[in-house]
């Protein structure tokens, strides 16, 4: 057992985590405001191998052997760190062209792959809720909200037993701009008995490892947006004075800070666990995916409500970092719908 | 009509402010929320309703339609009538409550320590429209920058030249800070004096020098303005000093006492965001099903409901209590944290978990579960933050004073 | 006096037992507990000062001095008595409150439904002292090994003989179960019938066939004995079944109601053993000091003090609505299950964390907080577990019937 | 970064795993009501390698090299699944061992180890609430309640700046039993002008280091106890029929059940984190250890209160095993004092 970072893990984590802390963190503000991302981010996080991470290099990705789960948590912490939703458009693309990758005809690798490779973006929808009805081979209901679908070229779409890629051409999509996540291109899609083309049905394939591979990149993810409030809270409670002694020395709000990096640490800890299981190929990979996203989950909502108490009127306000943080948390545990409640209905 | 309650005043205003806000207040909340801009309609519709602006200045006449007891011995209603209706108007948005109440805030100094002069000075000022059509409203302008939970060491500093003060300052986080017709600005006239130096001004918009500054974009209650306010050597004459007539129930002290007034208010406000996200959820539970099953047969998300209404009983009851102690003369200082603190925390634990439950139905835009969820952190940080009303129970413990 | 207590009867009560508690309950906790034995002298002397054995079924007057309105329109107070009363001897001992008290689970029903003459026939079989000296007790022989939270599906079955029935089975957590003098034994007497075939009978400790069984090593509450008891074909004369007289008011319903009614109950004991941790926490805060430093200087644990009154106080508001409403007659289900529910946590919550903040200290063997946190643990488990109060609500909400 | 347990790992993960499944758990009920460990286990631990593990092979004992702190917390997390008392008895001359190995006189080790080795156990006590005072080499106060201590040749006290070695030859040593861990031997110790051998103090030590070491196995135990308490509370509920159905069907039970699971898994790693970050001589080791005890202690009040609720009133007779876990449950969290306020104080 080593929790020691290899080579190539200690170079990712470092590149990433200088991205998220120079540019992530930079645009977040902005991004927010405006709800869209800077036209920067595309060419900086291209040149860092975004986007095309998970395309065989064959098809003029960079994935050469096998994908890394662990290496994608290692590197989802840090987008985390930098901003949810600029971290969300920037992981998106991997669950579809995987899946495609794994288990695609090569008529969907060609179609998913041409368009990554060439600057555009995919995004995966679970049909959590049960709000779309498959008749033969036509979908009718709605489709998301999910983040990247907004400009998505093509969506990873499971539903019941159908894992499919949609192309969004000519599909009534509607862009949406929740209150979390804003910058990350949100939109909902109404199927209207859309027809599924038969080479694009991903047969054989495994929903259960699509939601493991989402659940354990938006666990660490997660847990790096919680990190990453209670970082902007411990500089602020340092210089923030009231009673005549900086807040950061006020035993209850070095406890709320303090309780909430336990858990992040924790949590991400079963979110590297469970990306390693995921390489491994672990009996228990999805299991602790789905365990990993609910401490996580837990850890992001406790540490942003408690940033944003430590930073007092300052921190429900727009001009500082934290009320950003307290409205991406929610995402978290929305997308794919409530992990507890999936994890009771499998155990019963 | 239950055990806090023991009139029927109490049920009837109940179900005024519930109707209204039901018909008047949930269709506007949403888009007032997306907005940030102020309910200016509806506030005058309020106003015209028994909710003027200076209700506090007036006494609470116009609000119940009954006269209070003028023995001061007699038990009171106020106190339990202001919470069991800030429960209904938050239900329906708090942002849009604050709006509506927003001036009480500094009514209510003016109406306990005003003399007759600056109570009609405070009116007129509210009299009449604006420019706009807008009733006129009244901002309490005594946070600063530096004083956020801690109002002791005020900067905003009022020093005499003949018959006037000349007050020069910056306030922050006040309501109504950028469209108030009239302030009451709280300043120190005797830095050595301390906390007992600290006195309140009535100030008009129009008095030069006072400059409204940036408006604030929040996370939630955006149909309430919040704003900073410039002081730079504003004149005021000594007569618009409050607190000169009775040395007694002069200067912050007081003021302090009043806001100890307004928790169980603030509570019962916290209060209705939980119990509108409860319904909200309750509804929804009952009338839907979760892959072929009906919602309502799920343990996991009944016993929810279950706690979170067991949450809320109890933080009302603890609101309530405050009030009826209020009303009844009793020192409710550590009461009003308790509800206070108990009701934030309620606040915060039933939205968020509403949130959850709902799943990715609550991220669409404008969802109103989401909204209060927004909403309701507010309540865990003004009016003295969870820490101040834990700080203040915990005095009570050791046996210290709270204030 | 506080809101939900308009009489000095219940201050008066209050100290009483306060008092009780304190001088004779307090020195004999730890001993008791350690022993598994019952505080036979103890509860003697609790039935002479008040609170007999057969307490219920002579009505509350002997133990609060006043009748009730015999108008049964009237509020009544026994309710809020007996919640008033069980937090101060709980806050004494969970487990010698139980003893003082165990037969009252018996004599309830036997109040309810009995005749003139098994009222007289149970009291004649608890009149005097036993072989030891001791007062005699009753048992109420309900639950059984297969029925935990689940009643309806009782297994002892009692069948006509002539005049007599006949009476087979076993049953598990007996309070008083090894030395009651009397018990009151549920059976089925109609199969077909289900819940409505249940029925109790009165029957002797001496009656050939009843064999008392294992008694139960607890966790806590360990002053109070569990125990099994078999039935092994007893005959019982029909007279002695509960219930004939009216039938509306027969079976198993009217026994649930019985327990519905005791849960404010139980929950007010709950809330004393969470004040009791508390308060042991606050002492030792105030008098000790930390490397140094006074422990009340610590927020870490003033706050956490502050949230541990926060939790009683709401427990114990909701115990004290759930008891007013009964007084009220007004249907008090959901409120009686919040209340146990909240006070059950509560008290598990308090327990804990007090024994956290102790650290070592609260490891030595006695230690009055370690009993406390052993005792609390019953309160989410008998008379209906947390899940089942849970589930109580959550049918309230669905708009089921709860019952 | 490898979550895979190495051969050695896995053969003593296996070993102890076998031995607290077979011996551990029939001896555990039995140790509890009499308040003492069997007979039998002095020499089939011993047979494991327990008491020694952590004394110098030159020294008689069977380490060979540095001890591994990852590896006693893998073993202590299946010890605490056995029983939490009899894991107490087995991990306590750790520390002793370990301190004086690393800074103790040869005389000290000399006493130490010639004790251990000949079947003697030692113990470390943290005056974790200032009861004892230093007066030039005497010590006067009273030392523990902790485990141990009632047959213990020597005790490692940890006094203010202060790290000795104490023969309890002598001292007035009071045996009890608490209400937790009640088999593992528990005293407490009254000095009274206690001279303590110049050659028995442990100079350029770290008391931090030993509480480090003492925190990680603590919280791999709590995390055995916890899981232990849902083992049998599921076993229990797939038997207990309720309304119709086995309980373990409820889906407020799952829940308990499974969210107590999930923490004990994340405080788990927590503390396998520490163990190697200790081994590795990482800056955060000592945090890691601390903040895994946090959760450790968390995870192993809430498995073990929610196991005996699952259980409902068997769980709260001395016939069903989950009762004695919430009372060992305790221990985890008092021993050394709360770790909260200390972490709290800590970072004034």
């Amino acid at each position: 057992m080593d929790f020691g970072l290899d080579q190539e893990q200690q170079l990712i984590v470092e590149t990433v985590r200088r991205f998220a802390e120079r540019d992530l963190r930079t645009w977040a503000a902005d991004a927010d405001r405006a709800g869209a991302p800077p036209d920067r981010l595309a060419s900086t996080a291209g040149e860092l191998g975004f986007f095309v991470d998970a395309v065989p290099a064959d098809a003029g990705g960079l994935l050469d052997g096998n994908y890394s789960h662990l290496t994608r948590a290692l590197r989802g912490f840090e987008l985390g760190r930098g901003c949810a939703a600029l971290a969300a458009l920037l992981e998106c693309s991997v669950e579809p062209a995987l899946a495609v990758g794994a288990w695609g005809s090569s008529a969907a690798k060609a179609a998913l792959f041409e368009s990554l490779t060439n600057g555009g973006i995919a995004t995966f929808v679970h049909d959590s809720r049960g709000a779309i009805t498959v008749d033969g081979d036509r979908l009718t209901g709605k489709l998301g909200p999910a983040p990247g679908l907004a400009t998505a070229s093509h969506v990873l779409v499971a539903t019941g037993e159908l894992l499919a890629l949609v192309p969004t051409k000519g599909l009534r999509v509607t862009p949406i701009t929740p209150s979390g996540w804003r910058a990350a291109k949100w939109a909902t899609i109404t199927l209207e008995a859309t027809r599924v083309e038969p080479d694009f049905v991903l047969r054989n394939s495994s929903i259960a490892d699509v939601l493991a591979w989402a659940r354990t990149s938006l666990a660490a993810r997660a847990c790096g947006v919680a990190v990453a409030a209670m970082e902007h809270a411990q500089a602020y409670a340092a210089d923030r004075v009231q009673f005549g002694q900086p807040i950061g020395k006020f035993e209850s709000l070095i406890r709320l800070r303090d309780d909430a990096l336990t858990t992040a640490a924790a949590a991400k800890l079963l979110a590297l666990h469970a990306g390693w299981q995921l390489d491994t190929k672990h009996a228990q990979a999805h299991d602790t995916a789905s365990r990993a996203r609910v401490i996580a989950g837990d850890a992001v909502t406790r540490a942003t409500i408690d940033a944003v108490q430590i930073f007092g009127g300052y921190g429900f306000v727009n001009d500082y970092p934290v009320e950003k943080m307290m409205r991406d948390a929610r995402a978290f545990e929305a997308l794919h719908g409530d992990e507890r409640l999936g994890r009771v209905l499998a155990q019963k | 009509m239950d055990i806090f309650h023991d009139s029927p005043l109490f049920s009837g205003i109940r179900q005024m402010l519930n109707a209204f806000a039901r018909q008047a207040i949930r269709p506007i909340a949403i888009e007032h929320d997306r907005s940030e801009s102020m309910p200016w309609a509806l506030m005058k519709q309020a106003a015209t309703m028994g909710m003027p602006q200076t209700a506090i200045v007036e006494g609470r006449k116009k609000l119940t339609g009954v006269d209070e007891d003028p023995d001061p011995k007699k038990p009171k209603s106020q106190a339990r009538i202001a919470v069991a209706g800030a429960e209904e108007l938050a239900w329906g948005c708090a942002g849009v409550c604050l709006a509506i109440g927003g001036s009480g805030l500094a009514a209510s100094p003016v109406s306990r320590m005003g003399t007759e002069e600056q109570k009609q000075e405070f009116k007129r000022l509210l009299a009449g429209d604006d420019e706009h059509g807008h009733i006129k409203v009244a901002a309490m302008a005594l946070s600063e920058p530096g004083t956020g939970s801690d109002i002791s060491g005020l900067k905003t500093a009022a020093r005499k030249d003949g018959s006037h003060w000349i007050i020069r300052g910056s306030k922050q986080w006040i309501t109504n800070g950028k469209s108030a017709a009239v302030y009451v600005v709280w300043a120190q006239t005797d830095p050595a004096a301390g906390r007992a130096g600290v006195r309140g001004f009535i100030v008009g918009r129009d008095a030069p020098g006072l400059v409204p500054g940036k408006k604030e974009t929040k996370l939630g209650i955006r149909a309430s303005e919040t704003a900073q306010v410039h002081l730079e050597d504003v004149r005021v004459h000594e007569s618009m000093m409050l607190g000169v007539a009775s040395e007694s129930s002069a200067g912050l002290a007081d003021t302090k006492k009043m806001l100890d007034s307004t928790r169980p208010v603030v509570a019962a406000q916290a209060v209705g965001i939980a119990r509108a996200a409860y319904e909200f959820l309750l509804d929804r539970v009952r009338s839907s099903s979760l892959h072929g099953t009906p919602m309502a047969s799920h343990q996991h998300i009944m016993f929810e409901l279950s706690e979170m209404l067991m949450e809320i009983t109890a933080s009302r009851m603890l609101a309530h209590r405050a009030a009826w102690m209020a009303d009844h003369h009793q020192d409710n200082v550590a009461e009003a944290s308790m509800a206070k603190a108990h009701s934030a925390r309620t606040a915060q634990h039933v939205t968020t978990r509403a949130m959850v439950l709902l799943g990715e139905e609550a991220l669409e835009p404008g969802h109103p579960v989401e909204k209060w969820y927004r909403d309701a952190k507010i309540y865990d940080i003004f009016e003295g933050t969870g820490q101040i009303q834990r700080r203040i129970i915990a005095k009570t413990l050791a046996g210290q004073n709270p204030t």
